[in-house]
C-alpha cells in the first residue's frame, strides 16, 4: 500500500501515464488488478499523481464498462468475469458474483489439501514467535513469506492479531483451529523448543542474528 | 594436429557482453596497458581467442600485476570488484594453461604427450568459450528477469464465501513433529559468508603463501626453473592458481625474476631474493585483508583461493 | 484438480454457463481471478465442464481482447490494463509491464530486485546444465559457488534434486518460480546456447575436464 496519499509522488517517479497506451485509465485498472487488499481513491490518486476527482471518474467508467454498459466491455456489450467494487471506502476487482457457482466448484476442486513445508515452517514461525509481524517472519525464514502467510490467513491457522505499536506493522498470530489442528488446549502446550536446539535457551537473543 | 580451428575461428561476440547487473549500478572495468595491447581484459581474451594476438606475446606476469594494482586501487576507494576478481581466476588460469600449451616446439608434434598437450589446448580454447558464454546468458537472463519484473500476477486472497469451500486440510503432523520444524527454522542462519569454505569441492584447499613457499625453496635449491617444471607437479588447477598467483606475488617482492630469451622462448624463473632469512610469512598481505562487509557482495568469492589458514 | 471432467458433478453443480451473460468466456475470467498461481487449459476445463480445446480458444481470445485487438477491449480500442499469459505451464493475469512505476508501489514483492552477475552466472548454468551438482557448476563457473548457490534456493529459483546416484552429491535445477519470473513456459524456451558457444556441440564431455 502506498504509506502516504500525498500527491507529491515519492522518487519524482511520476509516469507520463498520458503517453502509454489505455492511458491512466488502463493505470488504474492495472492497481486495481493485483492489489490484494482495497485500495482507496485517495491512495489511488497519489500513485497515478492525478486528483482524486478524476480517480473517481474513471473508476465508475471502468464499473459501468464490466457491467457491459454501453457495448464497451465483450464486442456484444457483456458484462465481464470480473467486477470493480467498493467495500470499506476501498476499490478492488472480484470475481463477478453470478459466477459463484463455477468459482465455488474450481476451488472445492483445490489440490492442495495438504500444507506445504514452506507453509509448515512458516506456521512454525508464527506459533513461537506470536504475535509477530511479516517482517520478522521473512527475515526469520529468509524469503519472501507473502503468499504463504496468505495461504495460512486463507486456511484460518493463523489471524492479524493487531499492529506493532513501533512500526505499525500487522502482527499475526496463530488461531483456534491452528490448536484443534495440532491437538493441543493451548499455546502453552506446544512442545519446548529446547530439545531441538540444544544450547539455544535464549532464543529470543537470536532473533536478531537469524538472518 | 587438429589445431584450435574450429573454435578459435569463431568471432567471439562483443555483443555476448550482456549489460551486468553491477551492484554498484556503476559499469567498471579492468583495463590492461601492455606494449602492445591496451584495452579491456575481455576484449584481450577475445583477441587471443582468434589468435589476432599471440598467447606468448602477452606479459602475462604485467597483466596480471595490473589487475593486482587495480584491485588494491578499488579497495583504497572503498569498492571490491569480486565479481571481476573471481572472474580474473578463471582468466589467470585459463591464460596460464594457454601459455604453457603454446610453449611447445611448433610445427612438429613428436610424442604423445605433445598431442596431449595440443589437445589440452583445445579444451582450454573451448573452456573459455564455454565460460563467456554463459556469461552471455546471463546477461540475457538479466534482462528478461528485468523486463519480466515490471509485470505483477494478479494473486488475491480468496473472498471468505469461497475460502470455505476448500478441501478439508490434511493435517499429519504431530506437536513434537511441529517443533522441530519451529526449532530447525528459528534456528539462526549462518551468517552473509564473507569468506567461502571450499570444503564441497574435492579440491584440497591451497594456500597461495604455502605454494609460494615451496617455490622459493625449489629456486633457491635446484637454480632456474622454467614455468612448467615449477608446476609440473601440480595436482590439478588450482594448485596451478596458486602458484601462478605467488609467483607473481613473489616477483612483486622482488626475490624472483623472470626472463624470456624471445617471444615463443620458455619462461623461465630465477631466485634473486636472499639466500636465507626469507620467508613467505610476509606475501599476500592483500588477500588476508580482505574486508567488505556490504551486503551487497554476499556472493564474494574470491578470496577463498588465496587465502591460506 | 480433477482429472476427469466427467458430467457428473459433485452436488450436482453444473451451471448452465451459457444462459449466464457473459457465457463460458465470462465464467472462465471469474475463475482467472481467484487463481493464484498459474492454470493449467485442463484445471480450467474442469472447473468450467467444457473440452479443453474451447478453454484454449477463448483464453487467446481473452488475450488479444485485453491486448486491444479489434476494438473488443476498451471502447477506443486500447490495450487494458492487465494482461493475460501463459506461463509456466498455465495462465494468469499480470498487471501490464507498462504501468510497473504505479503498480510497485501497491505491492509489497520487489520483483525489481537484481541479482548479482555472479548469481545470474550460476543460475544461467543451472539452467542450461540441470540437474547438476554443485562441484560441476564450480568447475564451468571456475570459482566457489556454494554461498551464490544459497541464495538462489533461498530466492526460490532454484531447489534441490535429489542425488547423483554415482557421487552422492546433491544436485540442483530449477524452479517453476524461475520459469515464472522469466516469463516462459518451459525450460525448452530457454535462449539457445549455441549462439554463445560457437563450434562446440559436445560441451557434456567438456564439463568433467574443467577443473
Amino acid at each position: 500500500m502506498a504509506e502516504d496519499a500525498s500527491p507529491a509522488v515519492p522518487d519524482g517517479a511520476a509516469p507520463d501515464l498520458e503517453s502509454l497506451p489505455g492511458g491512466v485509465k488502463a493505470a488504474l485498472e492495472a492497481v486495481l488488478m493485483v492489489i490484494d487488499e482495497p485500495a482507496t481513491e485517495a491512495e489511488l490518486a497519489a500513485a497515478l499523481g492525478v486528483p482524486a476527482e478524476q480517480v473517481r471518474q474513471l473508476l465508475h467508467q471502468l464499473q459501468a464498462e464490466y457491467d457491459g454498459a454501453g457495448g464497451a466491455s465483450g464486442a456484444d456489450g457483456a458484462p465481464r468475469g470480473f467486477e470493480l467494487r467498493s467495500i470499506a471506502g476501498g476499490w478492488r476487482i472480484f470475481s463477478r458474483g453470478d459466477f459463484a457457482p463455477v468459482v465455488s466448484r474450481f476451488v472445492r476442486e483445490d489440490r492442495t489439501a495438504r500444507l506445504t513445508q514452506a507453509a509448515l515452517e512458516t506456521l512454525a514461525v508464527i506459533a513461537y514467535r506470536q504475535p509477530v509481524p511479516r517482517a520478522r517472519i521473512s527475515a526469520i525464514r529468509g524469503v519472501n513469506v507473502d503468499s504463504v502467510v496468505r495461504t495460512l490467513l486463507q486456511r484460518g491457522l493463523i489471524a492479524e492479531a493487531g499492529t506493532d505499536p513501533e512500526s505499525g506493522a500487522v502482527l499475526y498470530r496463530t488461531t483456534s483451529y491452528f490448536l484443534e489442528r495440532l491437538g493441543i488446549g493451548s499455546i502453552s502446550e506446544l512442545p519446548e523448543l529446547a530439545p531441538h536446539l540444544p544450547g539455544l535457551e535464549h532464543l529470543g537473543d537470536l532473533d536478531d542474528l537469524a538472518r | 594436429m587438429n589445431g584450435p580451428g574450429p573454435v578459435a575461428d569463431q568471432p567471439l561476440e562483443p555483443a555476448a557482453q550482456a549489460p551486468q547487473a553491477l551492484p554498484r549500478g556503476k559499469q567498471r572495468s579492468f583495463e590492461v596497458t601492455l606494449d602492445n595491447f591496451s584495452g579491456p581484459f575481455d576484449l584481450l581474451l577475445g583477441l587471443i581467442a582468434k589468435h589476432e594476438m599471440d598467447i606468448t606475446e602477452i606479459a602475462l606476469a604485467k597483466v596480471t600485476d595490473e589487475f593486482i594494482s587495480y584491485i588494491r586501487r578499488l579497495r583504497r576507494d572503498g569498492e571490491w570488484a569480486l565479481d571481476e576478481a573471481s572472474e580474473f581466476l578463471v582468466m589467470a588460469a585459463t591464460l596460464l594453461d594457454l601459455k604453457a600449451a603454446k610453449l611447445l616446439p611448433s610445427g612438429e608434434v613428436e610424442s604423445e604427450e605433445d598431442i596431449a598437450l595440443l589437445e589440452a589446448r583445445d579444451l582450454l580454447f573451448a573452456r573459455l568459450l564455454q565460460y563467456k558464454a554463459f556469461k552471455g546468458i546471463a546477461g540475457l537472463l538479466s534482462r528478461q528477469l528485468a523486463e519480466e519484473g515490471q509485470r505483477y500476477p494478479r494473486q488475491v486472497p480468496l473472498e471468505p464465501q469461497f475460502a470455505a469451500l476448500l478441501p478439508e486440510l490434511v493435517w499429519r503432523t504431530s506437536p513434537q513433529d511441529f517443533a522441530a520444524l519451529a526449532a530447525k527454522a528459528l534456528q539462526p542462519k549462518p551468517p552473509a559468508p564473507t569468506e567461502v569454505g571450499l570444503s564441497h569441492l574435492h579440491a584440497p584447499k591451497v594456500s597461495v603463501r604455502e605454494q609460494a613457499g615451496i617455490i622459493a625453496s625449489r629456486l633457491r635449491a635446484a637454480g632456474p626453473q622454467t614455468f612448467g617444471v615449477l608446476t609440473a607437479d601440480a595436482e590439478g588447477t588450482l594448485v596451478v592458481v596458486a602458484r601462478f598467483l605467488a609467483l607473481l606475488e613473489l616477483f612483486r617482492a622482488a626475490v624472483v625474476a623472470f626472463d624470456q630469451q624471445s617471444p615463443l622462448a620458455e619462461l623461465t624463473v630465477r631466485w634473486t631474493g636472499p639466500e636465507s632469512a626469507w620467508s613467505a610469512e610476509r606475501l599476500g598481505e592483500e588477500y588476508d585483508n580482505a574486508e567488505y562487509d556490504d551486503a551487497e557482495y554476499d556472493d564474494a568469492e574470491y578470496d577463498e583461493v588465496p587465502e591460506g589458514h
